[in-house]
């Protein structure tokens, strides 16, 4: 379990201090799947390094199986937008290294190496070296690398979110596909409501300025999801919401040239703001 | 400015060093602008003897004060087109110091042992190895047990005081400075090897197309030089007032006058270039390898202006 | 030691030193600049230029100044040209080497981006492949300015002039310590003025404008 | 009138000759706006590029408006995924240059750039530096300096892919906004179906290997489009023909790994591959 | 010419002095780098030892040979080890700036994946932060080699220990052209050889591998 009590981030920077998450507390059940949601700063990403251990809290507490976080381990992995494998190591080297940081028997390593890679369908690929592979097979590395040392947490910070529309639907399916096998908590952040609806149990939507929790939504539906009607619902509910988070940051990127009219973002259940996987 | 010598300039060049003294006098008392009259005078310090060759050989130097083995070395590389040596300067002021404490008394004990020279093919470095020779030793390269480190003169100071050389061939004012500052004494002062105690240490040397082109100024600067000589001879107190203040204006700190004094004691100031030691010297150097066999070294003289002059 | 500094600098020669040197080195390391980057820029965007000098710049780089005394003599006989030209010939090939790794960095998608707002030739170069190379110039030039001071120092033994290098080979000559010190102390000094007062700041600058502080 | 015909397209790499474009004939008309789909590797890029003159085709020709492309110029804007602004020059430096090398006289530059900026939003922040813009922000500052000097033509190559979902419907209702206002001809590049169908008056799709045009589909919808039903009509047609294709290059990357099995890409006319926006 | 680098190259003594100077290097050079790079990767993953040591760094790398040349007599005598001191002297500085800077410009993320990975400490450095400063520790050696020529055919000037350093002064001394001539050639002919054998390929390979030659 995964807890989060009462915590408060703040960033300071040249320009000044910046509150990016203004206590916030959470609880995430062991085997379940969040996503987490927001317009961009609300501090998404911030919640997720705490839990990760890449950064400290300034108050409040986060503990993961009841141990306080203090630095980030190899029990609680954690995927990147970018794939952020090693490009002097192959595939194959990657996904070991993982291994060996995370101290699990040399003797292991083969056999571990082969059953994920073949999980995401690259042990074809087991030697080559990053640059040859495209984006997509980054990332089923990098997905791969995270999943072999059976981390009990799974955190992903966007992770399919520079891939196009193809490759990202083949590596939803994967995800789940793993999941499902493995029953590990997942924490997923993304932009995308479709996504965090296909995906969650929970969908949690951040606000922000200061970042804190404004809807936490549960999913109710069966795998795999793609009955449109269900799925539609939950998105729409959870996009009347976005928008005026959305609207929010505009307005201050824009001032008081932006006008938010009903007509110039489109909604509706399945093409609204950020309705798209 | 590239190697066009125009008349109403000589450049002249020389090293502030003690050996060098008859230049700086003369320059420190004005006269080689005094003799030279319309024609202009700058002078060019250098510190080490190969950028005063290059500077002649590029023509960038009309006239040089240099040791005799760089100027006999600066002959014959150029087949015999580069310079003439036109008179003396500097005869003796070079010894072979050892430790004060050490039991060398004689050539022998020089067995073993590991000795220093200013720069490999130098003059003090072939008097050394010469002397070696004579005395019926090997240096490592022979094959035998001397071992000879040609080195900066001021490391050799520091070496000699940390003990970790036994002896150093070494020009003035250093064997003043071994004796005093690193508890040196003279094992072999190199005049005494020499017939009538005579060698050349510094010469005057000038560039053949400047003296093709204007031996009348040749003459001028040889006359001028001579006389300053004579002055010299006679003038021993001011010599020794003059001497540091031109040292100064090449940057050079001063010495301390006891250290002046006693140097000059062991120099002698000739216009006499010793065509017989030189010529001695370049069989000398022949023989180590550190001249070309090819060449007449005796061309190198020409001693029309100093013979002309009444020789001190 | 501290006595022997003050020494050193207490006579006021290594004032004079000083400004004879920055005087050389400043005209030499304009030079170096102002030949180098052109010159690292049209090797990094030119085949044909890379296959020719790129290999003679490599080589001549690893060229000491000593080598460049006796060439320095001949060209330029016993005068301040001569001297530069040793800072210059000393500096130049590292300028241009860096220069052009920094060129062969430029996003090629910058200058895709340019071609097609129709930037062609000098305006290509000058105005977009140049400053976008700016990170990597500048340590280009931070490096040429090393360089520079340690071949000025060579450069200076070729005569007497006043320089530092000349202050340090007499003092070292004459086995005078404090000067010895005091001149190196000097151009430590010297060295890391330069670098916080103009490399640093430069850089920070790039920095600042590029973002590239903020990763 | 953009005309590409018989165009062939071979890139030499270490690895061996690929064949990116093989005999492509297109004609785009005046003030159109066209789509390029397909899937990865297919030369959408390298067909835009021939456009731009950024690449000379091996063979048959590429003419904009009767002149046959010799090289980039100034009446075919370029906008890349990436904002490829000049991190040197603020916004408003950024977009004079733009003018600058367009030849566009000095005393205009005031004018265009107050023009284009406030069209993007983005007038409050003209002395801003790159780096301190969001990632839709950068973007529109390109389309701003892609427009102010006023192209005939603007060539876009996944614009927006790199942007959030929320950030990239904005930018969607803006550039539509733009293309109507001003007519010019439009070529924009993704990979994203919902968004050709959203934008363009045609979408066009690519097969691969060798590249070549499958489909040139007219989207007859009037705009703004926001009525579910039609664009999904639209999407459903080209997504199943897309699909076909995607296999082929899963296949090749993936080898007998791969099966396409109706239940691993959901499909259906709105949540399907690349379906989304 | 030809004739003159012929009789310079044909008595042997080059080639022996080729070996000599190699091995110097070689050794010094190694040195360097075995200090230069740890040392260049606290200074940029540590703020305490970037105030303190940095600025030393910085300024040491103004220093010209000719200054560590009576430092290292007076520390080394009359050995090898005085030159190869000179040698890492020269060389240490700018290889353990080139090393601190390739560092820094190491991506930050591939720090946080591998800390989130389980790595700390040794590992972190050893085989995360080095392997990915790779690019840049190279232009820093490929730097650091320069210096060191350049250092060591100054450091050779100490005493006459048979290198090429000395072998260019004496031929200079006995203005003996065609010996100063083969040796110049040979330092270039060396540099060129060592920069296309080892630095070429090296980066090369490192390109490869990072694909960064594609770009
Ligand atoms: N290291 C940092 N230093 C300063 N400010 C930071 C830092 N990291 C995050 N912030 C600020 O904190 C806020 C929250 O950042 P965070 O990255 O968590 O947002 P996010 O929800 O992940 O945004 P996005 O969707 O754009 O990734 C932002 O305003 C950001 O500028
Ligand atoms: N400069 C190049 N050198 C070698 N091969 C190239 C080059 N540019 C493109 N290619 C190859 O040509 C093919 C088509 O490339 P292109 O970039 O046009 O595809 P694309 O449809 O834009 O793909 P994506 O959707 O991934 O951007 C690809 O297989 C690519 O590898
Ligand atoms: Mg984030
Ligand atoms: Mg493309």
């Amino acid at each position: 379990m995964i807890r989060i009590s009462q915590v408060s981030k703040h960033f300071i920077s040249r320009t000044g201090s910046h509150h990016a998450l203004d206590s916030v507390s959470l609880d995430i059940a062991d085997g379940q799947f969040v996503c987490l949601v927001g317009p961009s700063g609300c501090g998404k990403s911030t919640l997720l390094n705490l839990i990760a251990g890449l950064e400290m809290p300034d108050s409040g507490s986060v503990t993961v199986f009841d141990t306080p976080v203090t630095a980030p381990g190899p029990d609680r992995s954690v995927m990147f937008q970018d794939s952020a494998l090693f490009p002097w190591l192959s595939v194959r080297k990657n996904v070991e290294f993982g291994l060996e940081l995370a101290n699990v028997p040399r003797s292991e390593w083969q056999g571990r190496v082969e059953t994920f890679l073949k999980k995401v369908h690259l042990w074809r690929f087991r030697d080559a070296y990053v640059h040859e592979l495209s984006g997509g097979m980054r990332q089923r590395v990098a997905l791969a690398r995270s999943l072999a040392p059976d981390p009990r947490v799974l955190l992903m910070d966007e992770p399919f979110a520079s891939l196009d529309a193809q490759t990202r639907d083949v590596l939803h399916v994967e995800l789940q596909e793993i999941w499902r096998a493995t029953q590990k908590t997942v924490v997923f952040v993304t932009h995308n409501v479709r996504e965090a609806v296909r995906l969650g149990d929970r969908v949690i939507m951040l606000a922000t300025r200061p970042g804190r929790i404004k809807h936490d939504v549960k999913i109710d539906l069966a795998r795999p999801r793609e009955s449109e009607g269900d799925v539609a619902y939950y998105v729409g509910r959870i996009m009347k919401e976005l928008k005026v988070e959305v609207d929010k940051v505009m307005r201050e990127e824009m001032g008081d040239a932006w006008q938010p009219t009903p007509g110039d973002l489109p909604s509706g259940p399945t093409g609204g703001v950020g309705g798209g996987i | 400015r590239r190697s066009t010598q125009s008349a109403d300039t000589v450049r002249l060049g020389l090293f502030p060093n003690l050996t060098h003294a008859p230049a700086l006098v003369a320059l420190e008392r004005g006269i080689f602008t005094q003799a030279l009259g319309s024609v202009k005078l700058e002078t060019k310090a250098f510190s080490a003897g190969p950028e005063a060759m290059e500077a002649i050989y590029a023509g960038a130097l009309d006239a040089c004060f240099i040791g005799p083995i760089p100027a006999l070395n600066g002959y014959l590389r150029s087949d015999g087109r580069a310079l003439k040596i036109v008179a003396g300067a500097a005869s003796g002021g070079a010894a072979l110091v050892v430790q004060a404490d050490s039991p060398i008394v004689g050539a022998k004990d020089l067995a073993g042992k590991k000795l220093a020279s200013p720069q490999l093919g130098n003059t003090q470095d072939l008097a050394l190895r010469h002397y070696l020779e004579r005395n019926g030793l090997k240096t490592k390269e022979q094959g035998g047990d001397v071992q000879i480190v040609p080195i900066a003169n001021a490391d050799t100071l520091q070496l000699m005081r940390a003990k970790q050389l036994d002896g150093a061939w070494v020009p003035e004012p250093w064997v003043t400075r071994l004796l005093h500052e690193a508890g040196g004494r003279i094992l072999v002062d190199e005049r005494d090897l020499w017939p009538d105690r005579k060698f050349p240490i510094t010469v005057l040397v000038v560039s053949q197309k400047f003296l093709e082109a204007q031996p009348q100024l040749v003459e001028k600067l040889v006359r001028a030089h001579v006389e300053n000589l004579t002055w010299m001879a006679s003038h021993a107190d001011e010599v020794r007032t003059l001497l540091p203040k031109a040292l100064l204006k090449l940057g050079q700190k001063a010495l301390p006058p006891e250290i002046i004094d006693e140097a000059l004691k062991r120099i002698d100031f000739t216009s006499d270039p010793m065509p017989a030691a030189l010529m001695q010297l370049a069989s000398d150097a022949r023989k180590l390898g550190y001249m070309p066999a090819a060449g007449k070294p005796e061309e190198a003289l020409d001693l029309r202006f100093v013979k002309g002059s009444g020789t001190p | 030691m501290a006595r022997s500094l003050w020494e050193g600098f207490s006579d006021g020669t290594i004032l004079v030193g000083v400004g004879v040197s920055l005087r050389r080195l400043f005209i030499g390391y304009s030079i170096s600049l102002i030949v180098g980057l052109p010159l690292g820029l049209g090797l990094a965007r030119s085949k044909v230029l890379e296959d020719s000098l790129g290999t003679i710049v490599t080589g001549m780089q690893a060229l000491p100044s000593i080598c460049w005394l006796p060439i320095a003599l001949i060209w330029f006989g016993l005068s301040e040209t001569a001297i530069l030209f040793v800072v210059v010939a000393g500096s130049l090939f590292s300028i241009t080497i860096a220069t052009t790794a920094g060129v062969r960095n430029v996003p090629p998608l910058l200058v895709r981006a340019a071609r097609t707002m129709g930037a062609r030739g000098p305006q290509l170069y000058f105005r977009v492949i140049l400053p976008a190379s700016l990170p990597g110039i500048l340590s280009g030039m931070r490096l040429g300015w090393t360089f520079a001071w340690r071949s000025l120092m060579a450069g200076e033994l070729l005569f007497v002039s006043g320089g530092l290098g000349q202050l340090l080979a007499t003092g070292r000559e004459l086995r005078d310590m404090s000067r010895v010190l005091a001149v190196m102390v000097t151009i430590v000094g010297l060295g890391l003025l330069t670098d916080v007062l103009v490399f640093d700041r430069l850089e920070q600058r790039v920095r600042e404008r590029w973002g590239t502080d903020r990763a």
